[in-house]
């Protein structure tokens, strides 16, 4: 191949983990490519992430203000390519807040911040970000986030099933779908969710603190060498 | 004076006797701001002015320490130009009032004062104590501090990653929360909060200036708070974590770009403590413009302006060449910054309003000359009492079998999972070793192997019967827990917190705390970089219990060598230390015979030394499995945190010729299990002879029940079931389990 | 001409409301008996400098729906309170 | 009888917004000009079915008080909407 696959990551202001999202890449192969809120362009970057924290404070509604930003627009014209996009919790809503992605993320049924390891279940291969992995893998990945319900109105949410729209679902380790493995009430135990063209993802979990032994668990490992090998596989 | 006048400075806390000093440094009557000014300053918790005498006693020099008290934080060298920027300080008046708000404003502020040493924030540890939570008023202050340390910290991408929970009717008026905050700098890159050069442009950065907490410190956190007084509430501020992380991000920008002259919060007493402090430190003055103050609130008066504690923002001092690059960092953050003034001279500070000069006070006396008193000190008449009645030789109410889980279902020792998953502990990525852990929480410095592990300490029963011994095995621990992962102790910061220094038994105990805090730290090689002193933690007659908590800072050269608690099948379990009959002050007294009476358990130092350096040693030649201190419990509990740590249990046979339960949940100081592999035991107990610490086998690990001798076992499982879910039950209003 | 506005952003119908139903479910053991159908919304106000009566009201409705609300989920209502010269 | 009330908590005049200001910052860049003095509170919805109208009113009274907002930050009103059988 020519040249690494370049991965953007956007930082906003109130982004926190768009560090750990660039080092994930580095440790993982690709070439981080940082970018700033108020660019209008991605830096030739191969595939785009927006990373977690919470953008404008995320007070009004998490990713409301996000979601107008400058650079969103290139990232909506990323996206109308065909080109990846993954939205890691904050990250994942401003896309569905940017009408990218269906459904919304409203406060966890507790109300409170939960942040653990979960287990996650693949529902599809079809996206740049599972297409090394077969459905039904278990991945292990912590979850940090207050807001990470994921709920839509029930003929959307019908829809959202029918055209296989699901990506993972909180699951136990040994991928069978109990409440008490639900951290959050999302609504038929939905952990991420992709667009019709499957290009676009979005996830609450957090791939890029599960990439290092030293630190957490390795179920980022695999998502990221999906995406990794599906620009490969693009830009060869 | 007139009587106008008398009642204006007393209506600020300052004694005439104060006022009268003020009058003879400014030769003159001060005016009404700058009477605001010198009460913020001389408050208690600016001026120290009750506990100075005792704090200079401590021990600040050592050959690692950058930095020591006296500066908005302590600095540690870790080697390899790597700088430990660390504080503690406490947030309890507001939290006592509004819990989110008041917990969120305490990182915020423990934050920038690690901030503005050019640090970036890497960690957060927050030390509480609450009342019992059979009591609504308790869980509703206990979650809502609990919910604001995370809104806060969570947001602004600091992780969280340890502390302590502990309960005492005497913390239920008067909660305690504090929060330690660490940050990594490289050394050469540190910046001090001090405005040199003359000429140099004072420039404020961040938040508007609002009406908050004017008055704060000299109200709030100077003085008893009478219970449901509404005078005080204003003072509670609303934290905007957002603005803070623009704030983090803006001032680091700025250090690494080198534009910085001086760095400092704004915390108690605003405006008019950055300027003195920074000036007074560098043997400047400063002229500020009030009216370049950007304002939240309209027609604010010059001493509002210079006290208001308005949260989120910074000062910070540049050349005037640098300005317009340092503006437009700040504008690209989104946040606001404005020329204030200017770096003079003559050693006043001097606030203007249209022109004209309002206050004109020399910032020494405002920032070092303040009161210092030798308060009255006495110790309390029923403390002989308490000691004489001592638990050690009563019968045992309960079997130890029914002891125990009463022990791992008491919120002290329970799990703390429902406090700490509400907190990022992983934000950053280099957490080694989160919350629930291990006994100290392990934080790899990026692109090195090198590791600094943190645990912050404190025993309120110790402290209220022996307030020397209780802070001293404070720092034990604090030390003995860094050990465990098997890091080197540097250095320790703390937090004092405490009633009423007026009080003649308060200051006594104060004085005590201290003294046990200095001798341990001489003894272990921690000197003290910093801290704070919370007094007046009480309301009506019921003040808290003696209150040392200390935030212990150790360093890893290697973090793949590090050690954790949990068991697994196969290995040798040893006890480190030796067990005394020691039941005075434990847990098990507490919780079996509802008594905090008796001899608080002995401290070693030289013992405790041993020990810890036995532990590095293991620890680098690779010969221990897994480790963990006695505390809280004793024996008995930690044997049962190993077990649940690993998933994996074990069948021990109990130490020396001592009654079960005393054998099972005294609390001797200085005794750490752990488990080692049968190929190492020999080269194990070599090294444990080495180092003179008397030790024993007391059995192996693996299976799903937990032994213990003939007194009585269960399964790990069950004893999951009680640890974890002791917090949850309760506070969902639930009796506590086990 | 300054005008000033509430606007109401709630829950749609359909989507159970995670802190109406926690506030709910404590209210009895708090001692409050008899309380149904909680929802927790927002509640916004907003002064609007403009000279036309309409054009504010319009620039209100689209802040409303595009940044106050997420159509997705929530539905709002406008409330004008008073107009000052 | 069923009453449903609406109480509206805001935090007191004087203390800060960061809710409101962080809005309130943000508008110009998405195009809204001249809109100021944003606050964001909270608005609650409940039914009360108690066929005492006071002894009702005063129960809201009450739980505002001490549940749905804290006195020491926040204000409160309550509105009275619709009485039913
Ligand atoms: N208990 C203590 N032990 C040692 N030093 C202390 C203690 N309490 C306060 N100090 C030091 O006194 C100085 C002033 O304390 P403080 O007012 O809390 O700092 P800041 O002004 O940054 O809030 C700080 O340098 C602090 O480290
Ligand atoms: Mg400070």
């Amino acid at each position: 191949m020519s040249r690494k696959p370049r991965v953007a990551v956007i930082t906003f202001p109130g982004s926190n983990d768009d560090r750990d999202a660039l080092r994930a890449i580095r440790l993982m192969g690709g070439e981080p490519v940082p970018v700033w809120h108020g660019d209008r362009e991605l830096r030739e970057a191969d595939a785009v992430i927006l990373p977690g924290g919470f953008s404008y404070g995320d007070y009004l509604r998490t990713g409301a203000i996000a979601q107008f930003a400058p650079v969103m627009d290139a990232v909506r014209e990323h996206a109308a390519g065909g080109r990846p996009v993954l939205g890691i919790c904050n990250g994942f809503q401003i896309l569905c807040e940017a009408g990218l992605l269906p459904g919304a993320l409203i406060r966890n049924r507790g109300l409170a911040f939960v942040c653990r390891r979960v287990h996650v279940r693949v529902e599809t291969a079809l996206t740049p970000v599972t297409s090394g992995l077969v459905a039904g893998d278990v991945l292990e990945i912590p979850i940090k986030h207050g807001e990470g319900q994921f709920v839509a109105e029930p003929d959307i949410l019908a829809r959202i099933e029918d055209q296989g729209l699901v990506v993972f679902r909180y699951c136990s380790p040994g991928g069978d779908l109990h409440d008490d493995g639900n951290p959050n009430g999302s609504a038929n135990h939905i952990a991420g969710a992709r667009n019709e063209r499957g290009n676009v993802v979005g996830m609450m979990p957090h791939p890029e603190h599960a990439v290092d032994a030293d630190i957490g668990p390795l179920g980022g490992q695999p998502i990221f060498e999906s995406l990794l090998s599906s620009l490969l596989a693009g830009v060869r | 004076m007139t009587l106008a006048k008398q009642s204006l400075h007393r209506a600020l806390g300052l004694t005439d006797e104060e006022e009268e000093r003020i009058q003879a440094t400014l030769g003159r009557a001060p005016n009404h701001a700058e009477l605001a000014m010198y009460a913020a300053m001389w408050s208690e918790h600016c001026s120290y002015k009750s506990s100075k005498v005792h704090l200079r006693t401590l021990p600040t020099a050592g050959p690692h320490i950058l930095v020591g008290p006296g500066e908005d934080a302590g600095v540690v060298d870790l080697g390899d130009g790597l700088a430990c920027v660390f504080k503690m300080e406490s947030h309890s008046h507001p939290s006592a009032i509004e819990p989110v708000q008041g917990a969120a404003t305490g990182v915020g502020g423990i934050v920038r004062d690690v901030l503005s040493m050019g640090a970036r924030p890497v960690a957060l540890l927050d030390p509480l104590r609450f009342g019992p939570l059979e009591e609504s008023r308790n869980r509703w202050l206990m979650s809502g501090v609990v919910a604001g340390i995370g809104q806060y910290g969570n947001s602004i991408g600091v992780p969280t990653v340890g502390g302590e929970v502990k309960f005492a009717p005497a913390h239920g008026p008067n909660p305690t929360v504090n929060v330690m905050c660490v940050g990594f700098a490289p050394g050469d890159r540190l910046v001090r909060a001090r405005a040199e050069g003359q000429g140099n442009i004072l420039v404020l950065v961040g938040a508007a200036t609002g009406r908050d907490g004017i008055g704060g410190v000299s109200v709030l956190a100077s003085r008893t708070l009478e219970a449901g007084s509404d005078d005080a509430r204003p003072s509670v501020q609303i934290g905007d974590p957002f603005v803070e992380k623009l704030l983090i991000e803006a001032c680091l920008e700025l250090v690494e770009a080198g534009l910085l002259v001086g760095l400092q919060d704004l915390g108690g007493a605003g405006l008019t403590c950055a300027v003195s402090e920074s000036a007074a430190r560098a043997g400047t003055g400063a002229d500020i413009d009030l009216d370049a103050v950007p304002l939240r609130e309209p027609r604010m008066e010059a001493f509002e302006i210079l006290t208001s504690e308005s949260q989120e923002r910074m000062l910070a001092v540049v050349r005037p060449e640098d300005l317009d690059a340092v503006r437009a960092v700040c504008a690209k953050w989104g946040l606001a910054s404005s020329t204030i003034g200017r770096v003079t001279g003559d050693g006043k500070v001097r606030a203007k309003v249209d022109g004209r000069v309002v206050t004109e006070v020399p910032a020494r006396s405002l920032a070092d000359d303040g009161p210092e008193y030798r308060r009255r000190m006495e110790p309390p008449a029923w403390l002989d009492d308490l000691a004489e009645d001592d638990p050690t030789f009563a019968d045992p109410p309960v079997d130890p079998g029914q002891a125990f889980l009463r022990l791992l279902g008491s919120p002290n020792v329970a799990s703390k999972g429902w406090v700490w998953e509400q907190y990022d502990s992983l934000v950053q990525g280099n957490t080694l070793v989160g919350p629930g852990g291990a006994d100290a929480a392990v934080i790899r410095i990026e692109g090195t192997l090198k590791a600094v592990a943190l645990a912050t300490d404190g025993n309120g029963r110790y402290g209220r019967l022996d307030p020397y011994l209780g802070a001293a095995h404070a720092v034990a621990e604090g030390a003995r827990n860094v050990a465990c992962v098997g890091a080197r102790p540097l250095a320790i910061t703390n937090c004092l917190n405490f009633g009423n220094p007026e009080r003649p038994d308060v200051m006594w105990a104060f004085a005590e705390a201290v003294r046990g805090m200095g001798e341990a730290c001489r003894q272990l090689g921690t000197p003290v970089t910093g801290g704070n002193v919370s007094f007046y933690n009480e309301s009506g007659d019921s003040a808290i219990w003696p209150t040392p908590v200390v935030g212990m800072l150790g360093v890893l050269d290697d973090y793949r060598l590090l050690v954790r608690p949990g068991f697994a099948p196969g290995f040798l379990v040893y006890l480190l230390g030796e067990t005394f009959a020691e039941l005075g002050g434990t847990e098990y007294s507490e919780v079996t015979l509802g008594k905090v009476s008796g001899r608080v358990p002995g401290l070693d130092l030289e013992r405790e030394a041993g020990l810890i350096s036995l532990l590095q040693e293991a620890s680098r030649r690779d010969l221990v499995a897994s480790a963990h201190d006695c505390s809280d419990g004793g024996l008995a509990v930690t044997l049962a945190e190993c077990a649940l740590a690993g998933d994996t249990g074990f069948a021990v046979g109990l130490p020396g010729d001592l009654p079960a339960h005393v054998a099972l949940f005294s609390e001797s100081a200085s005794r750490v299990v752990v488990s080692v592999s049968p190929e190492k035991a020999g080269a194990f107990e070599a090294l444990v002879a080495e180092h003179r610490v008397p030790f024993g086998r007391l059995g192996e690990t693996g299976g799903p029940r937990m032994v213990f001798g003939d007194a009585f076992e269960l399964t790990v499982a069950e004893a999951r079931e009680v640890h974890q879910g002791a917090l949850p039950r309760l506070l969902r209003g639930e009796r506590a389990g086990g | 001409m300054k005008t000033r506005y509430q606007v109401f952003v709630q829950l749609k119908e359909g989507l159970a409301d995670p802190q109406g139903k926690a506030l709910e479910d404590s209210l009895p053991t708090l001692g409050y008996e008899g309380v149904s159908a909680v929802r927790v919304g927002k509640h916004i106000e907003l002064t609007v400098e403009n000279d036309n009566p309409e054009a504010a009201r319009a620039m209100v409705e689209d802040l409303s729906k595009r940044v106050l609300s997420n159509p997705v989920i929530e539905v709002f209502w406008i409330v004008h309170t008073e107009t000052a010269e």
